[in-house]
């Protein structure tokens, strides 16, 4: 029982370099995972290329412009917040933390038109109107709400994962030397961005 | 001479692996129990590190690799003439569908069965109706998924008289194992003797013959007895339970409940049997007619 | 652990330059597409060539990737190649068939 | 061997209460939590097994309907697969031994493991509250196929979410293996001082991380086909069925190594601390994994030769598949080769690592003539696939998982079986799997196809004989478990280091404390199998 015994490389220890491989390692994974839907993507595309092109121009090109500018200054803002925090700039941290917040919630408001507008046009899958598309149109429209719906997904899921990190930051739990999770809530969110990056010229600029 | 003129190019790549496959499983189960022997702890007490040899890890890389590039070879010698059909193919459509295969003639006529000639070469162009099917042949070592949607097909010479076995090979629901039927090789006159024969319906239902040619008596039977859908015998005029938008409720069964049923199979599913498997048949408003015609006369 | 662990702080004046580039080429991109509509598949293959530009660059700053030790980029390759050849193999059988 | 009679706390003894053990932090108890779960789905799935030979004993029906039949074979399928077989050697001996390999007290996040535990708790109750809710299990086939997958009745939503949730726990299985190995290693133990273990770990877990998520996402679009009623795979919306296929199997193949990897592992680790010498070609086994789990991700096609795939694709696919082989055989070559002068003990491990080389033989040798193009244009989809893959998977990874078992037995709970019974449970083992499978291979040639209720009456005798053999071999694994049963529970007690292994989870006591070490781990000089008292090669 009294054994005073430790390891020095302890699994219960703190590491921070530990916690940022894993989170490398699990964006690897949610690369796949999109990876497998840019799959079917790329393979529907080009058994149906004129079908994509002709529902791409049921999109909005500016709302998706407007989306795309969203996220990458979100994706600076927070990378910015972890340059504060480094530099011990706490209310900064948190102030830049909280605006990428916001542009994620404009991303949704945003996307939630959009979506509400093929809504109200029957574009969404097994709705009246879908099912007199042409074929490739549907396989377009449904490609388009899942690979955005999965995203807008991964959306919510970092901004919630960035208010822990504001949690932290206030109860002290993520400080200027131990903010591994600070950097991994901004590694996420980078690749929210990444995969928008793709997705935006994939469904909104085929022209 | 073979079955089929694949027999030849599949067995020999078969056979080929198989051959290097038993030296190697013989040759290494033997040395490794003459090792268990040889160098047991009573005749070998004391071991020795041997750490590795550079020269024995590329021989057994590159002795490998040849033979598989062999196997690969044979296995791709055997599969080429699969991809193309001559172009003075015989051209027939055959038709998968839960669970019954239909074979179409270029002069109208169809079958259940496949009749071919002999020596002759044959493109089978594979329709499906609903779900993966594949047309697999033992004999002729033969096999081709039937995709739907897709046109896929198979070609092949059959070169020996008689009859074998066609068989489903893609699970494809409940009745997949019988999914069964036969290709006959027969002499080329009597092949177009029997190609002529028409087929004589003058005297059948109308009803009856949609019904065969739709393959409604793969899931129904007109006895009574429960295949996968529910028996026909008496259905007009049954009272029975069905389930519509998941609340149950009782119906007496009437024409246009049944061409309702036809017209959206999935709209409805009877109380106690698999819902989803209904297909929905491209049937226009006359056929449905004759067919519930016919069905309000099996009693 | 008790390594010295070499911290790399990137400057703010890094994320915005890095944030300027990617918005001119998001600019870039949606030009070319909606102005250049003739080229077609040219702008297809420009939209996705500036995507990865872009990618790259939220990788390389904004994700620390310059900064990270060389195991890091090899991992990164290494997922990025096998995606690349699941995309080749699928592709190479609908071309062909 | 250290003796040391001073008292200690085993990790079983640390906490107690149900409670200490569904949310322990301790690898080791999260290992034993997998490990009973495991072998209770493994029974579940076997009877299933069984069922099917009783049904398949004559032509016709003897006693289920066809459709229960393919229930039946769908949920024997998923559930060897997913809760039995990929979980199995990673999940339960990857998470008690990893540490102890590595000289370390834990993996690199405790939290995540007993995370992914309860995923794949939670994956079990979908896969088999298929029982109980909607229309019963899958009766698709474990490659839940489009468009069937999508048309039929049974609740194949639910055992599609079950895939998923497991293939998350998998994932995070494997995600924590590889930090634990880049971080965790004891001081001065470089990736070439490792164990082949732990490297058949590290190859496996990236097959986890990488392939796994494109399995997950093709999955969710089965779901959402089901739930909105039209969908991506549907051909009636211009949908591709072949796409499905490609996208299953590129998960599924990289899968089958995932299963294989860690097996051949554990053969690494027991055939030289029987043979007491060093392994032979330690690099070329280390890096042979490595390769293994690369090329295994370019091979997926093998499974699609009938599907309508394009000619140039299958011609690419089936040469990448003849070149997986070579890897593997590098293995077994040097395993051979270990036995070479080496001082053998045998005993039970070594039996089941000797056995697996033979049946893996077997079942490697079958995958050859699967991957040749024209072979398998006769042979997919027939008995010879089945025979195939029980080889590959229950000759090889089942037996490699009692061989691992038997071998750990004594670390785990401290205590020794009894070997008599062993090695004849073993021994019927061996003999009834062979009659069991065997016939299987034939049935093939003949060209019976696989998933058949019913099947022509020409191919009676062969399934008879597989019967039969089925029969022996429940017989056997039931004394195989009921004499582990009993010696965890009244065996004589085990010393340490019952077998003179030299891997550093010798070096601690049995069953280890709750710390796994009391004192630093020292790795053994010149490689981790160099036996001191062997004689040097010159
Ligand atoms: C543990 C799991 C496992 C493993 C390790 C393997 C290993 C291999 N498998 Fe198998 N396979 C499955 C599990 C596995 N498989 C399953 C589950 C299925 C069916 C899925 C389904 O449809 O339900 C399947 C199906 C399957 C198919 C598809 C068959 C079909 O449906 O038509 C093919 C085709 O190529 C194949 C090939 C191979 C090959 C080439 C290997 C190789 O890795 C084998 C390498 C090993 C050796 C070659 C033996 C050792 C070598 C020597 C002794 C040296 C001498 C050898 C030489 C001369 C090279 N497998
Ligand atoms: C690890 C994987 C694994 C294992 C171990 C097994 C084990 C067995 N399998 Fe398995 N099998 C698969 C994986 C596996 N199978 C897969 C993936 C498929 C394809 C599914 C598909 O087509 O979709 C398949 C398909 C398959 C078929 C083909 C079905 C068909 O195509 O129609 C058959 C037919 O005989 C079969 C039989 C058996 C039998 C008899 C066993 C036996 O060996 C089992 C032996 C074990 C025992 C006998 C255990 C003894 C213990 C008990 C019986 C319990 C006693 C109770 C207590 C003591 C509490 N299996
Ligand atoms: C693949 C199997 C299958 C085929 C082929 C099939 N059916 Fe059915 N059918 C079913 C099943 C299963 C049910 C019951 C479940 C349901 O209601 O969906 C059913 C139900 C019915 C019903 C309703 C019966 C009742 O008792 O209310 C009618 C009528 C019917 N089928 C007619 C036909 C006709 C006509 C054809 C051919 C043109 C046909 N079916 C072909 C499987 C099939
Ligand atoms: Cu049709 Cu199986
Ligand atoms: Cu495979």
């Amino acid at each position: 029982m009294d054994h005073t015994f430790h390891l020095p490389n302890s699994g219960h220890n703190f590491d921070a370099k530990a916690s940022k491989m894993g989170m490398w390692l699990f964006l690897y994974t949610e690369l796949l995972l999109f990876g497998g839907l840019f799959l079917v993507y790329m393979v529907y595309r080009e058994l149906n290329s004129e079908a994509f092109l002709l529902a791409s121009f049921k999109l909005n090109v500016w709302m998706g412009t407007f989306n795309t500018v969203l996220l990458i200054t979100s994706s600076m803002t927070i990378a910015m917040s972890i340059t504060a925090l480094q530099k011990g700039n706490k209310i900064l941290s948190i102030r830049l933390m909280w605006i990428t917040i916001l542009a994620a919630l404009g991303f949704l408001i945003v996307k939630y038109f959009e979506w509400g507008a093929k809504f109200e046009h029957g574009l969404f899958p097994g709705m009246e109107h879908y099912q007199q598309l042409p074929t490739g149109e549907r396989l377009y429209f449904y490609l388009y709400f899942f690979m955005t719906g999965l995203h807008g997904l991964h959306v919510i899921v970092g901004a919630v994962f960035i208010m822990f990190v504001i949690r932290g930051v206030k109860k002290g739990s993520v400080t200027p030397e131990r903010y591994s999770l600070s950097e991994n809530a901004g590694l996420y969110w980078h690749l929210v961005d990444l995969i928008w990056i793709y997705l935006f010229p994939l469904f909104y600029l085929i022209h | 001479m073979y079955a089929s003129n694949f027999v030849e190019g599949v067995d020999f790549s078969l056979y080929f692996i198989l051959a290097i496959s038993v030296f190697f499983l013989v040759g290494i189960t033997a040395v490794m129990i003459y090792f268990l022997f040889r160098y047991s702890k009573k005749r070998n007490p004391v071991a020795t590190n041997i750490e590795g040899s550079w020269t024995l890890e590329i021989i057994w890389t590159v002795v490998p690799t040849i033979l598989v590039l062999l196997m690969f070879w044979y296995g791709w010698v055997g599969y080429r003439p699969m991809l193309t059909a001559p172009d003075d193919a015989m051209e027939i459509q055959a038709v998968g569908q839960m669970w019954k295969w239909t074979f179409n003639y270029d002069n109208g006529k169809s079958s259940d069965t496949l009749v071919i000639p002999i020596d002759k070469p044959i493109k089978l162009n594979l329709v499906s109706k609903d779900v993966l099917h594949s047309l697999y042949i033992p004999a002729f070592r033969l096999k081709q998924d039937v995709v739907p949607g897709k046109d896929f097909s198979m070609w092949f010479i059959g070169q020996k008289l008689g009859r074998y076995d066609i068989l489903c090979a893609e699970y494809c629901g409940q009745l997949h194992s019988y999914m069964l039927s036969s290709v006959t090789v027969v002499e080329n006159d009597k092949f177009n003797t029997w190609l002529a024969e028409k087929q004589d319906n003058s005297n059948e239902h109308p009803g009856l013959t949609l019904m065969k040619k739709n393959a409604c008596f793969s899931c129904h039977t007109t006895d009574g007895s429960r295949l996968v859908g529910p028996s026909f015998k008496g259905v007009v005029g049954r009272s029975e339970t069905i389930i519509v938008d998941g609340k149950e409720k009782t119906i007496t069964v009437d024409a246009d409940f049944i061409k309702h049923k036809l017209q959206n199979p999935l709209s409805s599913n009877v109380k106690g049997f698999q819902s989803g498997l209904m297909p929905k048949l491209p049937l226009s408003d006359d056929e449905i007619s004759h067919i519930i015609d016919y069905v309000s006369t099996i009693k | 652990m008790s390594e010295k662990e070499n911290i790399h702080i990137s400057s703010y004046k890094e994320h915005l330059s890095t944030w300027l580039a990617l918005i001119l080429l998001t600019f870039m991109t949606v030009f070319v597409s909606v102005f250049g509509a003739e080229l077609r598949t040219l702008s297809v293959a420009t939209a996705m060539i500036i995507a990865t530009v872009k990618a790259t660059a939220v990788g390389y700053y904004f994700m620390h990737l310059k900064y990270e030790p060389k195991i890091y980029k090899i991992m990164m390759a290494t997922v990025l190649g096998l995606f690349v050849f699941f995309m080749i193999m699928i592709t190479l059988d609908y071309i062909t068939r | 061997m250290t003796v040391d009679t001073l008292p200690y706390t085993t990790f079983y003894k640390a906490k107690k209460g149900i409670i200490s053990w569904l949310f322990t932090l301790d690898h080791k108890r999260v290992a034993l939590l997998y490990l009973y779960s495991i072998i209770t789905f493994f029974l579940v799935g076997a009877s299933l097994g069984i069922l099917m030979r009783l049904e398949l004993f004559h032509p016709g029906k003897d006693i289920v309907e066809p459709h229960t039949y393919n229930q039946i074979f769908t949920l024997h399928g998923v559930i060897m697969i997913f809760l039995f077989i990929i979980p199995s050697i990673p999940a339960v001996f990857g998470n008690f031994f990893l540490p102890l390999l590595l000289g370390t007290d834990d993996v690199a996040f405790p939290r995540l493991n007993l995370f992914s535990f309860w995923l794949y708790a939670i994956g079990a109750l979908f896969a088999l509250g298929t029982l109980v809710f909607g229309d019963g299990p899958a009766d698709t086939g474990w490659t839940f196929y489009a468009p069937y997958s999508v048309r039929t009745g049974t609740n194949v939503t639910m055992s599609v979410v079950a895939a998923f949730v497991l293939g998350f726990s998998s994932i995070l299985t494997g995600l924590n293996f590889i930090v634990t190995i880049h971080r965790l290693r004891t001081p001065g133990m470089g990736f070439n001082q490792m164990p082949l273990f732990a490297w058949s770990l590290y190859a496996t877990s990236w097959i986890q991380l990488l392939a796994t998520p494109v399995i997950g996402i093709t999955l969710l679009m089965i779901v959402a086909e089901r739930v909105f009623g039209v969908g991506l795979f549907d051909p009636s919306i211009g949908g591709d069925p072949v796409l499905y296929q490609h996208m299953f199997w590129i998960y599924s193949h990289p899968a089958v190594y995932i299963m294989a990897l860690p097996a051949m592992g554990i053969v690494s680790e027991i055939i030289p601390t029987f043979a007491q010498r060093t392994i032979f070609g330690y690099k070329a086994i280390a890096y042979s994994s490595m390769a293994i789990a690369f090329i295994g991700y370019f091979v997926w096609g093998h499974h699609m030769f009938t599907s309508g795939m394009s000619g140039p694709a299958a011609y690419i696919f089936s040469i990448l598949t003849f070149l997986v082989a070579i890897p593997t055989s590098i293995k077994v070559f040097n395993w051979i080769a270990t036995l070479y002068k080496g001082s053998i003990n045998i005993d039970t491990p070594l039996l089941f690592a000797l056995a697996f080389i033979f049946n893996f033989l077997i079942g490697g040798l079958t995958g050859l003539v699967n991957g040749a193009l024209a072979a398998d244009i006769h042979l997919h989809d027939t008995y010879f696939v089945v025979g195939h893959l029980h080889y590959v998977m229950f000759g090889g990874t089942g037996f490699a998982f009692f061989g691992a078992l038997h071998y750990w037995f004594p670390k785990i709970w401290g205590k020794m079986y009894n070997k008599k019974v062993a090695n004849t449970a073993f021994a019927t083992l061996l003999i009834g799997f062979n009659i069991l499978y065997f016939p299987m291979i034939i049935l093939g040639i003949m060209g019976m196809p696989r998933r058949y209720y019913d099947y022509l009456p020409e191919f009676t005798f062969w399934n008879q004989v597989s019967t039969v053999g089925s029969w022996i071999t429940v017989s056997s694994l039931i004394v195989l478990i009921v004499n582990l049963f009993v010696a965890a529970r009244k065996g004589k007690k085990a010393p340490d280091n019952p077998w003179g292994g030299i891997t550093l989870e010798w070096q601690t006591k049995s069953p280890p404390p709750l710390e796994n070490f009391d004192k630093m781990p020292k790795i053994p000089e010149g490689g981790p199998y160099n036996y001191p008292n062997a004689k040097s090669s010159n």
